[in-house]
């Protein structure tokens, strides 16, 4: 493994959804990584402190070129395990990343353990996955319960501003990241003492939901947090509007409202949103603008806090290979375990990236962001990162 | 003597396979065709022989893959514990769904099945006790030989050889005992076989007991080898036509359609998956799907169905006897 | 016109490598009856289905009126004005009896005869009228073979082909349908028989082929045959 | 008393098919049953055999009663019948068709092969064992349908017009055939339109006329009664069953 | 009856008459020519994204993309069927099931290499919005839908039961050799089956697309109701499928309101198998 040193270029797997039902995630998050290999592979001083943005290549392995290998996952996680076993021992690749999906990180990651390949995770958030005791696993992304914290806070600063915020409603649906979201964010109220009133949970993919949306109708509460996938929160702004409901907070979970065809296809109509977010695009000409400008010529898409958690990830990824110096993989183990990114380093809004003995960044963190004009979001919360403030109640159409 | 230098040829190649084509990958498509292979060999008993097409066969897969990853989840003992548990389930299982369903004909027996698959996978997906939809995981890091937990795939490969062998012998056994006969004549005049003294019900739902058991083995292995089993991989109802598919492909009710079907799709899927799934356009699956619509197309009776045209004049593509 | 309405000449049919019938020629001409006799697995069905366009021609011709219409498509040969009641009925079992006999007048061109043909099968078959409405596939088999019968009467062939038409038939029905083809015979109906029961075929027949293992061995007109005890003897089995 | 129906009747919607009809069965007897089309001959079979379920009525063999048995069951007892619309196993061979019915009491692969090809040598269909069954025309499956149901080695055969399409000379063998298995200990009871058939084999004939029983006794009352030529037989058939030579004077069945 | 349960009731129906819509053509070749379609939820999926392709391109509503929808997926029901099914139909069932699936991926894959995965969507308001009475809502888009539902159901059993076209088209569904013997080219009938069923199929699509969302592997999502309402209202029974698809609506709307959303489809399904039970044909199927 040793003479891996030499080569020029360094091959890291990325496993994606890149068919099936989340087959638009794995297409943005393609886009991402080959914007995050274009900033890496060549001179991109404009990105200041961005690390390996400056110069060509990995200045730890004499400029080696960074080369993404693209498998798709099919939203399957023995695909997921069979994709990234060959990418390990087909294409040699120095380490993995990937691969959306809990379920598929969960088998995929199992491989490059037993090989002993580093895999890097940024997007995944069920909290079992750091709970193996892998040593080859890192997860950069905030998980549930990092979330389940920003939104207490954030619905108790709202209730001192005088916004009545007593009853909450939980809808998601029956996947493994939507139940298990909801499971952490009713722990969370539940230990601030203040219970969920109403958990309406429905099947993902669902054919209508009328029938949910006539049940919030009908409780009324003062807050809904809505965790879903893409289909459903279209379905539900659709049905929203049709039935004339109207929440006075809807705070979705990342997932389906970060998705730029969700905004497209029913922005106009769920207006005021809010979303939680690891990302912002800040001023023009700052990094993370530049980044989203690039992503954007890339894809045709706004950037988005999902692929900006992926790319985000990415680079802390080449990163840890340029400080190991080697691909070899014992050695990008002990840099990722080294890792400590200053917030200033990254293009997400986390207070850092830095690894516990499970492989978690202790520092991920995120922030709320609303869609006050039905097209872009923009941070709202905590104080010190809002660019405007919250608009209240929910407008909707 | 002829057929059996065939099988010689065939078991050689089967046994040679994995020191031939030695690469990690290479090995462990040569196990997922065999354990393919086992699944579809266990549905072509119910829907190749008896010729009820069950799109359901899914559950008794999740019986046993669910059986044997919850020996290890909840009472941490070896999933291959989980084996016999996952048979009784699925046979329990087969014969509770079997009795209403077996009745019905063609299309409603189908959809019947369809039906109790995705009931189960709704109720499971909901059980927390199951893990719902985070499913379950087998032992990250074996404890020891019996976790059936291994880097390499050639023990997995030879393992699922073993009870493909197993699972062949008992179909090649069954299609040439009395039960095998009185399928294939339920399976074209039902009153007739009644007439003659031939039990359908019966022996339709032995079939179908016979035929979950084996799924379930299958389903347990495979959840072995993934050390993981949630709802959509244990029940999802596209590995149930997947496997109807593989055995439709070969050639449904023959002895080696199953096998000839699994060695056709499992590489086809897993390379045109690894050679266009990357580019993210789908184009692994306009392939993949061209490609069965012209064996659908030009070769209806199965792939193996070609060898079976001589013979006696008139004789059904779909149904020929087993070697 | 001039020649025969039907003839066919060395027909040869093959299911697969077996040969169903090896040389067969014979000629219906314009105005006959015309019975197809022969043992069980002589090649009646096989001529009868051949020259409907059921099964594909080896070799040999077979020509309705002056028309060459070997390997010619089944619907197109009905259309010419050929019909055929097959061995073993082929009725539409989901529909019921009168929608079995209206798909009967499918080649019809002039659509309005339609209920004047289906008050004649009504008349040769009252059994059919009393049960129009009933599921094909409940009919008892007798009621089949009346069914196939008419259905076949609906099209207003030149020429009708009848496979076995008294099979599974009670005496007294044989008898009245006889009667029946008997005087549609008179009206100018051309038929081609083929029937088990030879006396009763050779009575209402003007000419009759015998077919012994798929060739023509014998034809002449029913008289002849019916009163050559030798002949009788040696093809047919009688006496 | 081998075989007995009580008051059968089977309605379809508020048609009776069947109309309280009862008959009896004595070991040894061949039963002829006639009747006009659609008079529920084939029906009555159904019921004695468990393929349809009577409305009302019991069915009792050797003095059990069977009314609620399955056909599988009924055949195990050894009630076997034909089908007067084949139904062949169209994907076997002629020799697994048979091997079908001689299963039923052999249960191992050998030895149903070896009894089914008697009982093909028995019928005269050796020559096709390993055809299609498929290529059988009408004839050829009836005769398959009795080979199959004479390998289950019933005590009761009922046939629903197996000699249909028969010519003159076939049907004479088929009679031999009949009168061969039921020499061998098997009692009959045939249906059948071709009167020679009838007056040659039945020791006693019930005529039914739309579902109910019109006259029985011996073939020629029956075929001398007036009421059954005005139904069923039509002039000529009459005059032709007269003329034909009664089962006594041939010899009769031995039993 | 409180308030709400009206509007559920309500809603279960326009969802149900929605159903009915797009299994009709599923059940004429599924249970009438017997033909497994498992590319059926694809042949929906394209009928959307024709009427979104109307839209974007010409700006057009259901007035322009339905008849479009229905033209474009009528020919190619015909295509398939000159291509694919007619071959296939010689084979045993499984060899449907096989050919259509691949039908189905190749479709569905098609569309994504050409438009994307990104979910697409029609504007909220192309059909009229929602009318509001008595409280009482209803989204103007999917009264259409039921009402278009209801008027195909009709015309198809009309057509099959009351025409010649119907009767023959039945004859080559049972027994193609004998539909030949009465001078019908089962060629022609099963082509136009197929343009009746997959045309009927792409205005289903046309009009779901209206309020629903458009991504290539929707018809998933789609199909396995159609398959559940054919089954339930009787193999080849278009009233059947229309009586099923309202009573799935009404009682998924319940009991997802009742029970809960992730029970629902539990309930539709039990419900069936225990109705399969007692009537083995299905509601108005025959055996
Ligand atoms: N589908 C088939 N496949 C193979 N061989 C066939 C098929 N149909 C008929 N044959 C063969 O063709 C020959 C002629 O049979 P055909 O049915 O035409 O005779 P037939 O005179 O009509 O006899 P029958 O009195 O039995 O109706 C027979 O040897 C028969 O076995
Ligand atoms: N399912 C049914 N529904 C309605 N009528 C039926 C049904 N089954 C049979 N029938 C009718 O019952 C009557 C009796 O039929 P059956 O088959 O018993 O007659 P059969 O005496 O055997 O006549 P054949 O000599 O013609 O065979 C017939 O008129 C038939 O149409
Ligand atoms: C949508 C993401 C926030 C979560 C991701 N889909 C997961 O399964 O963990
Ligand atoms: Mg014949
Ligand atoms: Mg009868």
């Amino acid at each position: 493994a040793g003479a891996r040193a030499e080569d020029k270029v360094v091959k890291i797997g990325v496993i994606m959804p890149m068919s099936g039902g989340t087959a638009s995630i794995g297409a943005h998050a393609k886009a991402a990584i080959e914007v995050a290999m274009d900033i890496i592979n060549n001179a991109h001083p404009e990105l200041g402190n961005l690390p390996l943005a400056k110069n060509a290549g990995l200045a730890g392995l004499g400029g080696a070129r960074i080369e993404a290998v693209f498998a798709d996952n099919q939203g399957n996680p023995a695909t997921g395990q069979n994709q990234a076993l060959r990418l390990i021992t087909e294409e040699k690749v120095a380490a993995v990343f990937g691969a959306y999906q809990s379920g598929i990180t969960l088998t995929s990651s199992a491989i490059a353990e037993k090989y002993g390949i580093p895999y890097l995770n940024s997007e995944s958030v069920a909290a079992n996955l750091t709970e193996r005791g892998f040593k080859w696993f890192f997860r950069t992304t905030p998980i549930a319960t990092d979330f389940a914290k920003i939104y207490v806070d954030f619905l108790s600063d709202l209730r001192a501003q005088g916004i009545k915020t007593d009853a909450i409603a939980l809808v998601h649906d029956n996947t493994e990241y939507g139940a298990s979201v909801a499971n952490t964010i009713s722990t969370a109220f539940k230990e601030k003492g203040q219970p969920i009133a109403v958990d309406v949970a429905y099947p993902v993919n669902a054919t209508d939901v009328q029938g949910q949306v006539l049940q919030l109708k009908d409780k009324k509460p003062d807050v809904i947090i809505m965790i879903s996938y893409t289909s459903d929160a279209i379905l539900f702004a659709k049905t929203m509007q049709s039935l004339d409901y109207k929440p006075p907070v809807l705070l979705a979970d990342d997932a389906g409202y970060s998705d730029p065809s969700f905004i497209k296809a029913v922005g106009k109509i769920s207006q005021g949103v809010f979303n939680r977010s690891s990302w912002a695009v800040g001023p023009s000409g700052s990094p993370s603008a530049i980044i989203a400008d690039m992503y954007k010529k890339k894809s045709g898409e706004e950037m988005d806090d999902t692929v900006g958690r992926q790319m985000q990830g990415f680079f802390v990824l080449a990163d840890a290979i340029d400080r190991a110096g080697s691909t070899e993989p014992a050695k990008i183990q002990a840099a990722l375990k080294a890792t400590d990114l200053k917030p200033e380093q990254l293009m997400m809004g986390y207070k850092g990236v830095k690894f516990d003995d499970k492989g978690q960044n202790v520092l991920a963190s995120g922030l709320i962001i609303q869609l006050q004009d039905g097209e872009n979001y923009v941070a709202v919360w905590p104080k010190a990162s809002a660019e405007k403030a919250p608009m209240l109640p929910y407008k909707g159409w | 003597m002829r057929r059996l230098l065939w099988l010689s040829v065939v078991a050689a190649v089967a046994i040679a396979y994995p020191l031939l084509l030695s690469s990690p990958f290479q090995q462990r498509l040569g196990a997922l065709v065999l354990l393919y292979a086992i699944a579809a060999s266990a549905w072509n008993i119910v829907g190749g022989y008896a010729g009820q097409v069950s799109v359901g066969h899914v559950v008794f897969f999740g019986c046993g893959a669910y059986a044997a990853m919850g020996s290890y989840a909840k009472f941490g003992l070896s999933p291959l514990f989980g084996i016999p548990g996952g048979i009784v389930l699925a046979v329990v299982l087969a014969a509770i769904v079997g009795v209403p369903t077996l009745r019905l004909s063609g299309h409603y027996f189908s959809m019947a099945t369809i039906a109790v698959a995705e009931t189960m996978r709704l109720i499971v997906t909901n059980t927390d006790y199951l893990g719902a939809a985070v499913g379950l995981s087998g032992p990250t890091v074996p404890r020891n030989i019996f976790d059936l937990s291994f880097l390499s795939s050639l023990p997995y490969y030879y393992l699922f050889l073993v009870i493909l062998a197993i699972t062949l012998l008992i179909t090649w056994w069954m299609a040439n005992s009395r039960m095998g006969f009185y399928l294939r004549a339920i399976k074209d005049s039902e009153r007739a076989a009644r007439s003659l003294g031939a039990p359908a019900s019966r022996t339709k739902l032995y079939a179908f007991m016979l035929s979950a058991a084996l799924t379930s083995v299958a389903g347990a292995l495979y959840a072995m080898m993934f050390g993981f089993v949630d709802p959509e991989s244990g029940l999802g109802i596209l590995i149930s036509v997947k496997i109807l598919i593989m055995a439709a492909l070969g050639g449904a009710g023959l002895l080696f359609g199953p096998l000839v079907g699994a060695a056709i799709l499992v590489p086809l899927e897993e390379i045109s998956n690894s050679w266009l799934g990357g580019k993210g356009a789908g184009l692994t699956f306009v392939v993949y799907g061209a490609i069965i619509v012209l064996i659908a197309r030009f070769q209806p009776g199965g792939i193996l169905s070609l060898f079976k045209r001589r013979g006696k004049p008139g004789v059904d593509t779909g149904a020929s006897h087993a070697p | 016109m001039s020649g025969p309405l039907l003839r066919i000449e060395h027909l040869e049919v093959r299911y697969g490598d077996l040969i169903g019938v090896s040389d067969v020629s014979l000629e219906v001409p314009e105005g006959s009856v015309v019975a197809l006799l022969g043992s069980n697995g002589g090649g009646k069905t096989t001529t009868l289905n051949a020259v409907a366009g059921l099964i594909p021609v080896h070799s040999g011709v077979i020509s309705f009126r002056g028309e060459d219409i070997a390997g010619q498509n089944a619907f197109a040969i009905v259309r010419k004005g050929l019909a055929l009641s097959p061995e073993g009925w082929r009725l539409f079992v989901q529909q019921s009896v009168e929608n079995n006999l209206l798909l009967g007048a499918t080649p019809l061109h002039d659509k309005s005869r339609k209920a004047a043909l289906l008050e004649r099968v009504y008349e040769i078959f009252p059994r059919l009228k009393e049960r129009r409405d009933q599921r094909a596939g409940t009919m008892s088999g007798g009621e089949r073979q009346m069914l196939a019968v008419g259905r076949a009467l609906m099209s207003d062939p030149r020429l009708l082909m009848l496979d076995e038409p008294s099979l599974g038939l009670a005496p007294a029905v044989v008898e009245s349908m006889y009667e029946t083809f008997g005087r549609l015979h008179r009206e100018g109906l051309t038929i081609l028989l083929a029937e088990q029961s030879i006396e009763l075929a050779l009575e209402v027949s003007d000419f009759a082929t015998v077919l012994q293992v798929g060739r023509s061995v014998l034809s002449g007109t029913a008289a002849a045959l019916a009163d050559d005890p030798q002949v009788q003897k040696a093809y047919l089995g009688v006496g | 008393m081998l075989l007995e129906a009580r008051g059968i009747t089977k309605a379809f919607g508020s048609f009776k098919a069947v109309d309280d009809a009862s008959v009896t069965l004595e070991q040894g007897d061949i039963l002829g049953l006639i009747g006009p089309n659609g008079a529920g001959k084939s029906t009555f079979f159904n019921c004695l055999t468990g393929d349809l379920k009577a409305t009302s009525g019991r069915v009792l063999f050797g003095g059990r009663d069977i009314t609620d048995f399955t056909p599988e069951l009924r055949a195990e007892l050894g009630l076997a019948r034909t089908f007067q619309v084949p139904q062949t196993f169209e994907g076997m061979t002629v020799l697994e068709n048979v091997m079908i019915g001689a299963f039923l009491r052999s249960s191992h692969r050998a030895e149903a092969e070896t009894k089914a090809h008697a009982v093909l040598e028995r019928v005269g269909m050796s020559r096709l064992a390993e055809a299609s069954a498929r290529s059988l025309g009408t004839p050829g499956r009836k005769r398959l349908e009795i080979a199959r149901a004479l390998a289950t080695e019933p005590k009761v055969l009922l046939l629903d017009e197996a000699m249909a399409g028969l010519n003159a000379n076939e049907v004479k063998l088929a009679i031999d055939l009949v009168r061969d298995i039921h020499r061998s200990g098997i009692t009959l009871v045939i249906v059948e339109h071709i009167m020679e058939v009838i007056m040659s084999l039945a020791s006693r004939v019930m005529v039914f006329h739309q579902g109910k029983e019109i006259a029985r006794g011996s073939p020629r009352e029956v075929t001398s009664n007036p009421a059954v030529i005005a139904a069923y037989l039509g002039t000529r058939a009459a005059k032709a069953a007269a003329g034909h030579t009664p089962i006594e004077l041939m010899g009769g069945p031995l039993t | 009856m409180s308030f709400v349960l009206v509007q559920v009731i309500v809603g279960g129906l326009l969802l149900g008459a929605v159903y009915a819509l797009f299994s009709s053509g599923l059940t004429l070749v599924w249970g009438m020519m017997n033909i497994v379609n498992f590319a059926h939820g694809d042949f929906v999926m394209l009928g959307m994204y024709v009427a979104y392709v109307v839209y974007t391109l010409m700006g057009g509503g259901p007035i322009l993309g339905a008849p479009l929808a229905t033209l474009v997926l009528a020919t190619l029901g015909v295509v398939v069927y000159f291509a694919l099914i007619r071959d296939i139909m010689k084979g045993p069932m499984l060899a449907q099931i096989l050919g259509t699936f691949g039908l189905a991926l190749l479709l569905r894959y098609s569309v994504f290499w050409w438009f994307g995965a990104n979910f697409l969507s029609m504007p909220q308001d192309i059909v009229g919005g929602t009318y509001a009475f008595a409280g009482l809502r209803i989204e103007a888009s999917r009264l259409l839908a039921g009402v278009v539902a209801l008027l195909v159901t009709f015309g198809l059993h009309l057509l099959l039961t009351r025409t010649s076209l119907g009767s023959k088209m039945l004859a080559v569904a049972e027994d193609a050799t004998a539909a030949q013997l009465m001078g019908i080219r089962p060629d022609t009938m099963q082509a136009i089956a197929w343009a009746i069923a997959a045309g009927a199929t792409g205005l289903a699509g046309a009009l779901i697309a209206n309020f629903f969302y458009i991504v290539p592997t929707v018809g998933e999502t789609l199909a396995i109701v159609a398959f559940v309402t054919v089954s339930l209202g009787g193999f080849g029974s278009v009233p059947g499928a229309l009586v099923a698809g309202l009573l799935i609506g009404v009682i998924e709307s319940l009991s997802g309101y009742l029970i809960g959303a992730v029970y629902k489809d539990i309930v539709v399904y039990v419900l069936f198998l225990f109705f399969l039970w007692f009537r083995p044909q299905g509601l108005m199927g025959k055996m």
